[in-house]
């Protein structure tokens, strides 16, 4: 079997994960990006890095594209970003393609939903006014401060 | 007792001061175990009572028992997307 | 104001249509892309030639993007393929980009289905056995075979 | 009398043999004459009893009267995206 490679060092680029997945009876292509913002939770964004568990997160993105394989008849790919990430590039890509668009459509939302809440992947972001924090959506104002090495 | 290399990632890596920690627990240790004694390493108090555990990629609960053979890693809140 | 051109007789391009409507504040980006199929109706399909009635359909199309972006914090890119189109290209692309996902997924949605429904474009397509039809979504057999002129 | 241009597409274009005719028609005259006049033409009996008549790009229901300087088109079921 040839290994899959969801986690990505450079940027990530739609076209070629949509050509790996679209063929002449699948005529309908759904896709999420989901880029880099300039801010989160009221504060302007400056940098950000992802990190990962990585071996860890090879296997559940593998095991979502094989579940949402299963549930629909659509075709999946997945990347996702780590790294230092410039604003507006791409931290994640879902396609999914079908031969009608309903199923293309739940699909790569079923498969983003599934990579926020499943896949080990941590976000640091750096602020316009130095600090930083891990983006922590448990935590009521959404980041945990980094509290430097002892 | 046996020796367990705990994996740890972004924020609890740094609240530990490490990417890796050995922690000696009796043999039959559980997760509950591991996660007691981690809590009280040097900036461990920080870490939430009941953070995410995995054995070999797999979610653990409190009361089950650590394979020493198997990885182990402890994940803060995911972030990824 | 500038007038935006919905419909291209040249291979339509996904990247410069997200680039268009992205922004380091917009950080959901969701696509969907019509291709045409090699099959419809149980047949299959060689080639493929859309027309339509132009001044209305760009209007429309103007309408369609007025009125999502209305109804959810997006921004609209949409295009259609005119002319003779190959297997395999995209008859149809629409972005949505937002703040959050939730809004780019129902206005890409939204924005397909109305595209469907309300924009004049027309279909004709020639199968393996050298016969014709016209796409008929509202005939029994999904066509209407073509009638040559008397 | 007035006469009305009405642009024809696709399959509607192939039955009538062209992308445009004339109807001459009494003033006051409504959707509905306009297309009993159309379905008298040669290849017009095949055409749909109720088409999707537009007046200047909106759609108009049959006991609308008609604007003979409007732009009159009969549009086949529709198949784009």
């Amino acid at each position: 079997m040839i290994r899959v490679r969801f986690l990505s060092q450079v940027p990530l680029e739609l076209t070629p994960l949509i050509d790996s997945v679209t063929a002449p009876d699948r005529g309908a292509v759904a896709t999420f990006a989901g880029l880099v913002r300039n801010h989160h939770a009221g504060r302007e964004v400056t940098a950000l890095a992802y990190s990962a568990y990585e071996p860890m997160a090879e296997q559940v993105c593998q095991e979502i594209v094989r579940e949402t394989e299963a549930s629909w008849p659509v075709r999946i790919a997945l990347q996702h970003r780590l790294g230092d990430v410039p604003i507006g590039e791409a931290a994640v890509l879902v396609v999914a393609s079908s031969a009608h668009r309903a199923a293309a459509f739940d699909a790569v939302r079923m498969v983003i939903d599934a990579v926020k809440s499943r896949v080990p992947i941590w976000k640091r972001e750096r602020y316009a006014d130095g600090s930083e924090a891990w983006v922590d959506p448990t935590a009521p104002e959404g980041v945990t401060p980094v509290r430097e090495n002892r | 007792m046996n020796q367990f290399q705990v994996l740890l990632f972004a924020r609890y890596a740094e609240l530990l001061g490490s990417a890796q920690v050995e922690v000696n627990l009796p043999s039959g240790a559980t997760a509950a175990d591991l996660i007691h004694a981690l809590r009280q390493l040097p900036g461990g108090d920080l870490l939430p009572p009941t953070p995410f555990l995995v054995m070999n990629h797999a979610q653990v609960r409190a009361g089950q028992q650590l394979d020493p053979s198997a990885e182990l890693a402890l994940l803060p809140p995911l972030a990824g997307g």
